[in-house]
């Protein structure tokens, strides 16, 4: 079936798991303030949203299922946007799984918290559809607030306040920047919608328009900043620090991908006829994120940063899939968020896990000798960071994940060789700070005055094992998760790497 | 396809971008949030004005209303809550090398911005110079505003409600203070 | 035997079998309920792990040597091929298969492996069940190194090797165990990512009709050769590096006295037995055949032969001026294995086959030495060569062995140190005989460092008071002592039925690298 | 199959086949046998470790500290020959049996064989291939022997002399902790040497040429717990390894460029190296170097003298009879080789004799009896060089067997008289040295058998007739005169000096030489046996002489040192004096080394026989004019004891530091390699450019920028906003100022 | 009137990022980020004149936007200003490495 985006019924249908997640949403606000706050009133309102994300995810894979498609719009209804979407339901789902424990642990009784998760997961939804540049920044925006908002949601942590407004005040600097794009893309090509945008571009000759191309620079930024991408990324370590830690899995893996898919679908979409324009900048853009977070991620001793750092490192991996600008380009870069942010929710998940009161241990030190007294969770942690390093079997999907952007990398019509040079060798460095974390794990001996952590709550220890799960057996059969990617890619990209030989 | 302007017409746009420039300058000068914050209302003020003569009245009117109205207002009253136009508060700008530093940058970002006042619009794109005014002659100033917003930028629209919603949930959650966080 | 083996539909099973014995035994193993030390009689923890390990390996073993009779050394093709599909969408398959040159690679991980196990019998007390689980891992990883016939597989395979021996080092190892660990896995990681790029690169180049990469060993082979000649030169420098680092080859050795050094026993035993054959193997199988024009280049080969010679120099001199024995050994081991590159790369079919054997032989032979080094270290807790000297008085057996074991490392004639060099040596002198004449004095310096170094253990005074109530062997080191020393007479007096089986192998690498590096290259200009 | 019908189908047309020389292969098997037999039993004694040697190391002190006292405190004190004799070892019985039996069994088997060849008269080497051991492409190395008439001379010498020296041990060494190791030592040293002479090929003889080095190490350092005996040990083994080297480059060089490695394949095709081509003379040398090593020519005599720190017995098997003769026995074994290069083989001859005069020299200055021998087997091999050099191989392989008879005697006899002094020394716990002649003296009251008949074979080394040493050194030195005239290595030039001139100039030496050992021998006996006792009162109650054990095989070998000569009587001697069968080893070697003794000696002129006698009567009077000279210019009665001693002086201080080559090598080249090993390969390169610099600077560089860039990230918002906008600027710049 | 319009847009855009490198009181960060949107709002609606009201529709909704950010911003400085009794960026960097 094929929605006709102009007609406001049809615009709504095509809209349904959105519209699902948002009106649930609202009901779940509603839900969450009419009891008193405590702690079981924010599980309940916790547990509700999970179904609801359930739901959506089953209403996502519903019209992925029935293969419908849509009419040039303000959305587009394509596999790309339904396979992102799953992603992000997964991540939120993980997120508020790990928050009910985490929420308890640390006295944050507001259930608003996960109804603020589920209106950022609709606004990302938004985003990995998005066809128009101001729905794009409306997404973004929906997005991020609620994020401001979260990660500053722990009332008793200084720090977490402090991350709260410094990335608000750099989150609503970049967007300026980013809107001053919107603007100047709009007035050099006359439109917001990305289809038209890139009809215009050819029919106008636009490839040389000072407005468009200052426009463009101007969204890269943008878009640059949400992605934590270098020299763009220096908000990321401290509000990731700062932030809650299951806000920080949520950062790291939902909000990262949701803009790379908007990112994505923009440039697919829109400046495929740019290529050789953007491609260099991007190229730069790739090559100094994977370089800076993966050094600088040397030197971190706070488990939360290091992750930091790494989820930096890992926005280049992805970058470098977007430089390719080919449908395989494409396919690898939903594979590559998908093994990303499972190991990324897991590593976080075991954080939570591991956490006491506070916050206040998060040395990676701390994890000295854990083998000792958590196997479990430590086996886990090191498959989560053998994922992130990229490490076969052991690290599952990781590896498939790096392969396949490599593979896209070489692939490309112009091959990235450099590029993927660059890549292993900072995978390479990576392995000096995963590899610190698994050694603290296993080869330090737990000190005498070490507390034994609590034993995790349950809903932490699923999303341990389920990302865990996840990873390892996709890492031994990805061929399903392959040929699902395969297919993910946006509509009109087919096009693109057509004109891109 | 430039129309022609009056002299007068010019004659305003300029003195009115002047004044929006001075009183931006005169802004980001100020080291006390109170003053910045009225130099900057009378930034907006100009803008509106200026908004007005581009054939934007309504935008003009939220301007005015909007921003200069209610946006800046809840800044002063924070300012005024949390009493930071104290004499301690005010040694608040960088020393001169980074405010010459960042003059250097500003004009380095302006020298790169400016290739877009030489670009050309693509002409067939371009609606008949008086296709606003017609608008508004037809649909008067909230009309013209509002067809394409419930139209063509309806699900923009309705992500705008969504966004307030969550902006007011947010500051609500934030807001509550230490007194509601206390289980 | 081959009759019997053919009954049991041998050759049909044989190579997954080989591979998921040690992962279902990994399992049984993590299984085994955990016995705290205090609770047992020996004072290690869990002791069943090892005994339950010990037969896993034994069964590894029993199982492999079947492919001895089975492996028909006159087919020069697969022996006992699997072809499974594994990620179809990428032209990923599971292949296996076994040639000459893997089916003696693979009886040496099988026959090395119980021995490790039994030297850690009493050197690993705490997580045992872990140990051992890894132990079984690695096997798996290191035996579909030399199994797999798919690069894709290959590298999953190679790659698979390292997490298990990083945490064999890191955990159980000696004092600079992390540093050590973490050394060992960077070094090796980073050469094996551009190998990675390399072999994408190859894939792709050599997609089938569909434009699915393909990375099927066979069909690489006849597809790599038509390769313009820069690419195969940047391919080649890329497998070049990671095999380089796992051999050691010269500048690229520094990982490896760490690593050897610090490993338990059982680490070391394998890395320098098993893992520095990954290299070699890498060459022989992939580097040699798939980019014959850059390895056959003449500066190329040059370069890397020079390497090789000042590998077997070099490490030897070093070795020479070690305190510790067990470093002198590492160092060794950059010695011998100069010797199997200058016998891969001389390309003649004595040097290589030559190189086969050494890399047998250094197998056998240095695996037997760090076990000797770990019955030392056991004792005394020093691998110090000063702190021990005349021990052959309180301990003649363990003399005894420790003599014979040096002298076939030394490459004295009967043992199998000799076959491999005179082997690789008199194979090289038909192509590089100035280059040969230089590394034949690496048999002088062998000698020299070896024979120091077991003079100042064995023999000189009995003049350190804790030396004098040195125990000699028991029946259990004798046990995984006598194993090795069979090993290095049969290899030495007798290794005629190695040779031919690896014959036909060797050969047709010989032939295959010869014929295509001496055709004219398709230059980039005239595609 | 193939492999079992080649042989049977070679061996069926030979003469031999069929006979008890079929049994060749139970020749080396049977010492083999013993060495298992007494390794197994010097094993016996040590006592299984505790299961766990970890957890038990502490328990098990107390339980093993008075075993292993036993044992250690038979450690200390061993100097030189100097065993303390603690208790005997439980198995010595058994060893006794087992280790002379099986070469008493071997030897008579030889017998057998030697019989069945001299009947047969075989034309062509009877070769045995038993399998292949190093097949490889168009490389076949089988595991097989060869049996002619060299190799045959070499196994009953082996075999012979060996069982001699076995029986002899017996008494020397029957107190020895060690003893069943002692003798699988030797027994395995006469498997490796039988190999090294029965070998058909070049690696089958290398197997045996290392093995009897192995051996030799192992025996050298059969005292391992005194350092300067292990040292000795180590140093032989490593200087012969550089021989080695020659001898495998050699070997690479002949599969290289004919294909093959084994004797008669070799010989076949020598001549496809061209006679006299650079090639071939390159191969002689590299084989040569091999020689010397073995051999212990110059340049790699060094470590000979060094070898006597093993057990007399053992010097008298390997240092003189057999091992170190085995380079002469690869000259004539590769006589088709050499004889194509006069170069080499005058290089050959030059070596041997600078050698034998160089070690003459030094052995005038020696007061240790043994190394007094070392230098004169030094000496003499440079004789036997000087004799294969000059392509007389008969001459050559005549005087190794005389050789091995009276060195082997001269060292059974102060083997005797070591353990004479030694027990005397022990008597009294003395700490004298028990080797050193200036603590002798006089002993021939003492030990009568032994002074008689080691002075039968001083006469026989410097040259008296008729003994043996007489007939094959002057065979030596007539055939480096016969072939100063007309030969091909007459007319062969050596660096610039043509070689009639050099051969000429190497008889000199010779004769030399001769004088000189005459000198130092009868200096040896003098010092030793005459004169007064300077051995103490108190101990010369104790000097008595040896049991039969020890005398008896003396007494053979007197015999045998007296009656060698017969084995090949000169025409020139049988022609005056008809004393028997002239010529019998030249006829019996004819078909080994004959083409390639006659190749080389083509052309040379005949020495008339009145020139011969000449030469034989100048040999005779410089040989009695040494000992004459030695007689009346050595002063025994006036030897100060060892203790006594002031060291020489300016060029006797010289010789009797040996020209200090020991020393020169050791600054020059050992301690130079480990410097340069120590501190700049492993230090400077290894630990700092490669791990240091490149390795881990490269992981401190990446931690170091990762530090900066972490401390860039200072927590204040205001930089983060100035690197996004630097950002802007960068970017921006990149898309609107192209 | 294009020109000057986004001459002047930039020019207030380009005073806004000065503002924000320049200040160190969150406030007025803020408040120069609300003076680079509003720059914005001025380029669109420049832009309207020639490309119909669409722009004009554009700057309701970064009216919109910094509404709610300024909700939302406001309520967050108030809560660091709870902690830290100070806005000044300088003295927040408890979060850094």
């Amino acid at each position: 079936m094929q929605f006709d985006l102009t007609m406001p019924a049809q615009l709504t249908s095509a809209l349904g798991p959105d519209l699902l997640l948002m009106g649930g949403a609202m009901v779940l606000l509603l839900w969450s303030g009419w009891r008193r706050e405590s702690d079981e009133h924010q599980r309940s309102v916790g547990i509700l949203s999970m179904v609801l994300c359930v739901l959506t995810m089953v209403a996502v894979g519903y019209y992925a299922y029935r293969g419908y498609t849509a009419s040039d719009g303000v959305i587009a209804v394509d596999n790309f946007r339904w396979a992102a979407d799953e992603i992000f339901l997964i991540a939120t789902l993980g997120t508020i799984a790990m928050s009910l424990d985490y929420n308890r642990r640390e006295g944050i009784t507001p259930g608003e918290s996960h109804v603020l998760l589920l209106f950022s997961t609709s606004g990302m939804m938004i985003l990995a559809a998005a066809r128009d540049l101001i729905i794009v920044f409306l997404g973004i925006e929906l997005m991020s607030i609620a994020i401001y908002v979260l990660v500053g949601l722990n009332r008793r942590r200084e720090r977490s306040a402090e991350g709260a407004i410094k990335y608000f005040l750099l989150g609503a600097f970049s967007t300026a920047f980013l809107l001053y794009g919107i603007a100047l893309v709009y007035g050099a090509t006359g439109a917001t919608n990305f289809l038209v945008i890139k009809a215009n571009i050819v029919r106008f000759n636009l490839q040389h328009s000072g407005l468009l191309l200052a426009g463009i620079a101007l969204l890269l930024v943008g878009f640059g900043f949400k992605i934590a991408a270098a020299p763009f990324h220096m908000w990321a370590p401290d509000v990731y620090e700062g932030a809650p830690t299951p806000i920080t899995a949520y950062m790291a893996a939902a909000v990262k991908a949701a803009a790379f898919a908007a990112f994505f679908r923009l440039w697919l979409e829109a400046f495929p006829t740019l290529l050789s324009t953007w491609h260099e900048a991007v190229w730069w853009l790739a090559a100094l994120t994977m370089i800076v977070g993966n050094l600088v991620a040397l030197a971190q001793r706070n488990i939360k940063r290091l992750l930091a750092y790494s989820s930096i490192a890992h926005a280049g991996y992805i970058l470098v899939a977007m430089v390719v600008g080919t449908s395989l380009g494409s396919s690898a870069f939903m594979f590559y968020l998908f093994a990303y942010t499972m190991a990324t929710l897991g590593a976080f998940a075991v954080i939570v896990a591991l956490g006491r009161a506070g916050e206040d241990n998060m040395e990676v030190e701390e994890y000295a000798g854990l083998w000792s007294v958590r196997p479990g969770l430590a086996v886990a942690m090191a498959v989560f960071m053998l994922a992130l390093l990229g490490f076969p079997i052991f690290g599952g999907i990781g590896f498939f994940a790096k392969w396949y952007v490599l593979e896209a990398a070489l692939k490309a019509p112009f091959p990235q060789t450099r590029l993927a040079v660059i890549l292993v060798v900072t995978s390479v460095v990576s392995a000096g700070y995963y590899l610190y974390v698994v050694m603290v794990m296993f080869m330090k001996p737990r000190s005498s005055t070490a507390i034994l952590p609590e034993r995790a709550g349950g809903w932490t220890r699923a999303v341990v094992w389920g990302s865990a799960a996840i990873i390892l057996i996709f890492g031994l059969f990805p061929d399903a998760l392959v040929s699902l990617t395969q297919r993910s890619t946006p509509a009109m990209s087919k096009e693109v790497a057509l004109r891109s030989r | 396809m430039e129309p022609h302007y009056s002299l007068i017409y010019v004659f305003h746009f300029y003195l009115f971008g002047v004044i929006a420039l001075a009183s931006a300058l005169t802004f980001v000068t100020r080291k006390s949030p109170v003053t910045a914050a009225l130099w900057l209302v009378n930034t907006m003020f100009s803008l509106a004005a200026l908004y007005v003569m581009l054939d934007a009245q309504f935008v003009g009117v939220m301007q005015v209303l909007v921003y200069a109205g209610a946006i800046m207002v809840v800044f002063l009253f924070v300012v005024m809550l949390l009493n930071l136009g104290h004499p301690s508060e005010l040694a608040d700008a960088r020393g001169t090398g980074w405010k010459l530093a960042a003059g250097l940058i500003g004009l380095g970002l302006l020298s790169e911005i400016m290739v877009i006042a030489r670009t050309k619009l693509p002409q067939q794109l371009i609606v008949p110079r008086d296709f606003n005014e017609q608008q508004f002659q037809k649909l008067n100033a909230v009309g013209m505003i509002a067809e394409p917003l419930f139209k063509d930028y309806l699900l923009a629209f309705e992500l705008t409600s969504v966004l307030l919603l969550v902006a007011i949930t947010g500051a609500v959650v934030l807001g509550r203070g230490r007194a509601a966080g206390a289980r | 035997m081959a009759s019997f083996l053919d009954s049991i539909g041998y050759n049909l099973w044989v190579l997954p079998a080989l591979l998921a014995i040690p992962l279902v035994g990994a399992v049984i193993v993590l299984m085994l309920p955990v016995r705290e030390p205090a609770a047992t009689a020996a004072g290690v923890e869990t002791p069943a792990a090892r005994q339950v390990a010990l037969w896993l390996f034994v069964l590894e073993f029993v199982v492999s040597i079947g492919l001895w009779w089975s492996f028909n050394p006159a087919d020069t093709g697969w022996q006992a091929p699997i072809d499974i599909g594994w990620i179809p969408t990428w032209g990923v398959r599971f292949t296996l298969g076994v040639d000459g040159i893997a089916l003696m690679m693979v009886l040496l991980t099988t026959f090395i492996m119980p021995l490790s196990v039994l030297g850690s019998w009493t050197t690993i007390r705490t997580k045992v069940r872990s140990y051992y689980a890894l132990l079984l891992i690695l096997t798996t990883g290191m035996l579909g190194v030399f199994l797999a016939r798919d690069l894709f597989l290959f590298y999953v395979m190679w790659e698979v090797m390292l997490v298990p021996m990083y945490f064999i080092i890191g955990v159980w190892g000696g004092e600079r165990r992390i540093y050590a660990s973490l050394k060992f896995f960077i070094y090796t990681m980073l050469p094996s990512l551009l190998m990675l790029v390399a072999i994408i690169y190859l894939g792709l180049h050599m997609k089938g009709a569909d434009g699915t990469p393909d990375f099927s060993y066979d069909r690489l082979l006849t597809g790599a050769v038509g390769m313009p000649e820069r690419t195969a030169l940047w391919l080649f420098a890329a497998f070049f590096l990671a095999f380089a680092v796992k051999v050691p080859i010269f500048p690229f050795h520094t990982w490896l006295p760490d690593a050897h050094v610090e490993a338990p026993t059982a680490g070391s035993v394998i890395l320098a037995g098993i893992m520095l054959k990954m290299g070699t193997f890498g060459f022989l199988r992939f580097a040699l055949p798939l980019f014959p024009g850059a390895a056959m280049n003449p500066t190329i080969r040059m370069i890397i032969l020079i390497l090789a010679l000042i590998g077997i120099i070099y490490g030897a001199l070093v070795a020479m001026v070690q305190p510790d024995f067990k470093k002198l050994v590492a160092y060794s081991s950059v010695s011998h294995l100069g010797f199997v590159m200058l016998g891969i790369f001389a390309l003649t079919l004595q040097s290589v086959q030559g190189a086969l054997m050494v890399m047998i032989n250094h197998g056998i032979s240095t695996g037997a030495l760090f076990l000797l080094v770990g019955i030392m270290y056991e004792r005394r807790h020093s691998r110090l060569i000063d702190s021990y000297g005349g021990i052959a008085r309180v301990a003649p057996m363990f003399a005894a062995i420790l003599t014979f074991v040096s002298l076939s490392s030394i490459g004295l004639p009967g043992t199998n140190g000799f076959v491999g060099e005179f082997l690789v040596l008199i194979g090289s002198f038909r192509t590089y005989p100035v280059l040969t004449i230089i590394a034949t004095t690496g048999v002088i310096f062998a000698a020299v460092y070896l024979l120091w170094a077991i003079q100042r253990i064995l023999f000189n005074p009995l003049d350190k008071a804790e030396n004098e109530h040195l125990t000699d062997l028991n029946k259990r080191e004798l046990a995984m002592l006598v194993p090795l020393v069979a090993a290095i007479i049969w290899l030495g007096v007798y290794p005629a039925p190695v040779l031919r089986r690896m014959e036909g192998s060797a050969q047709l690498l010989v032939n295959r690298v010869e014929r295509a590096g001496s055709l004219p290259r398709v230059s980039e200009a005239g595609r | 199959m193939l492999l079992q019908t080649a042989v049977s189908a070679a061996s069926q047309a030979h003469p031999l086949s069929g006979t008890i020389a079929e049994w060749v292969w139970l020749l080396p098997i049977l010492p083999l046998a013993g060495f298992v037999i007494n390794g197994l039993l010097s094993l016996a004694g040590a006592h299984f470790g505790p299961t766990d040697p970890t957890a038990a190391e502490h328990e098990h002190h107390s339980e093993g500290a008075a075993d292993a006292s036993a044992i250690s405190h038979a450690g200390h004190g061993a100097d030189g020959d100097d065993q303390h004799a603690v208790k005997r070892h439980r198995w010595a019985g058994v060893v006794s049996v087992v280790g002379p039996g099986v070469l008493i069994l071997s030897f008579l088997l030889a017998l057998g064989i030697w019989q069945a060849m001299a009947s047969a008269q075989p034309a062509a080497p009877f070769i045995q291939r038993y399998f292949s051991w190093m097949p490889v492409g168009d490389l076949h190395i089988d595991a097989a022997f060869q049996l002619d008439q060299l190799s045959m001379l070499m196994i009953l010498v082996i075999t012979g002399v060996g069982a001699l020296i076995h029986v002899f041990s017996v008494g020397y060494m029957r107190d020895d902790p060690g003893y069943p190791r002692y003798f699988s030592y030797l027994n395995l040293f006469v498997f490796f040497m039988l190999v090294l002479v029965l070998g058909a090929n070049y690696p089958v003889l290398f197997v045996g040429w290392e093995g009897v080095g192995l051996c030799s190490y192992l025996l050298i350092g059969f005292w391992f717990n005194d350092k300067a005996n292990a040292d000795a040990g180590k140093k032989a083994f490593i200087v012969n390894r550089i021989g080695d080297f020659g001898l495998l480059v050699a070997m690479f060089m002949l599969f290289a460029n004919i294909g093959v490695l084994d004797f008669i394949g070799v010989s076949a095709k020598a001549l496809d190296l061209g006679a006299g081509s650079a090639l071939v003379t390159t191969i002689c040398l590299f084989m040569f170097l091999g020689c010397t090593g073995k051999s212990a020519q110059i340049p790699l005599y060094i470590w000979l003298p060094d070898a006597m720190a093993g057990p007399t017995p053992v010097s008298a098997l390997i240092h003189a009879a057999t091992m170190v003769t085995a380079g002469v026995y690869l000259i004539a074994r590769s006589s088709f080789l050499f004889s194509l290069s006069p170069v080499a083989s005058l290089t050959v001859a030059v070596v041997g004799a600078v050698t034998a005069i160089f070690a003459a020299t030094i052995g005038l200055k020696q007061w240790d009896i043994k190394k007094v021998l070392a230098y004169s087997t030094i000496s003499q091999l440079g004789y036997m060089f000087v004799g294969v050099g000059v392509g007389a191989y008969v001459s050559g392989m005549f005087h190794l067997v005389t050789h091995a008879f009276f060195k082997a005697l001269l060292f059974l006899g102060s083997g005797s008289v070591i353990h004479a002094m030694h027990a005397a020394y022990h008597r009294t716990h003395s700490n004298e040295d028990a080797q050193d002649m200036r603590n002798m003296g006089g002993l021939r009251r003492y030990l009568p058998v032994t002074c008689v008949l080691m002075w039968i074979a001083t006469l026989a080394i410097s040259g008296i007739p008729p003994l043996s040493g007489f007939m094959s050194k002057d065979e030596i030195l007539g055939s480096v005169f016969a072939r100063a005239q007309g030969s091909t290595l007459a007319s062969a030039t050596w660096l610039g000096i043509p070689g009639s001139t050099l051969l000429y100039i190497i008889y000199a030496i010779g004769l030399a030489a001769a004088f000189l050992t005459a000198v130092y021998m009868t200096r040896m006996m003098l010092y030793t046996f005459h004169g007064p006792a300077r051995t103490g009162t108190e101990e010369e109650e104790a000097l008595h002489e040896a049991p039969w054990i020890m005398t008896g095989p003396l007494v053979v070998l007197g015999i045998l040192t007296v009656f060698g000569g017969w084995l090949n009587l000169p025409e020139v001697i049988t022609g005056i004096i008809p004393l028997g069968p002239r010529e019998l080893l030249a006829h019996w070697l004819d078909p080994v080394v004959g083409d390639a003794t006659t190749r080389i000696a083509a052309g040379a002129a005949q020495v008339p026989a009145s020139t011969e006698q000449a030469l034989i009567g100048a040999a005779v009077v410089i040989a009695v004019a040494g000992i004459v000279f030695a007689m009346t210019r050595l002063k025994p009665d006036r030897l100060p004891r060892k203790r006594d001693a002031v060291p020489e002086h300016g060029f006797e201080g010289v010789v009797a530091h040996k020209y200090y080559v020991d020393e020169g090598i050791e600054r020059t080249i050992v301690e130079p390699t480990y410097a340069v090993s120590r501190s700049f390969l492993w230090r400077v390169i290894d630990n700092g450019l490669i791990d240091g610099f490149f390795v881990n600077g490269s992981a401190a560089l990446a931690r170091g920028l990762g530090w900066v860039g972490s401390r860039l990230q200072t927590g204040n918002v205001g930089i983060y906003a100035w690197v996004l906008v630097v950002g802007v600027l960068v970017m921006l710049g990149a898309f609107t100022l192209r | 009137m294009l020109a000057e319009s986004l001459a002047l847009t930039a020019a207030l855009f380009v005073i806004g990022v000065i503002g924000v490198l320049i200040h160190r009181n969150a406030i007025i960060i803020f408040m120069c980020v609300e003076l680079m949107l509003t720059a914005v709002n001025l380029t669109f609606v420049a832009f309207s004149r020639f490309y119909g009201t669409a722009g004009q529709v554009f700057v309701v909704f970064v009216m919109t936007v910094s509404a709610a950010e300024a909700a939302v911003g406001l309520a967050i400085i108030i809560a660091i200003f709870r902690h830290r009794q100070t806005i000044d960026l300088k003295d927040i960097n408890l979060l850094k490495g």
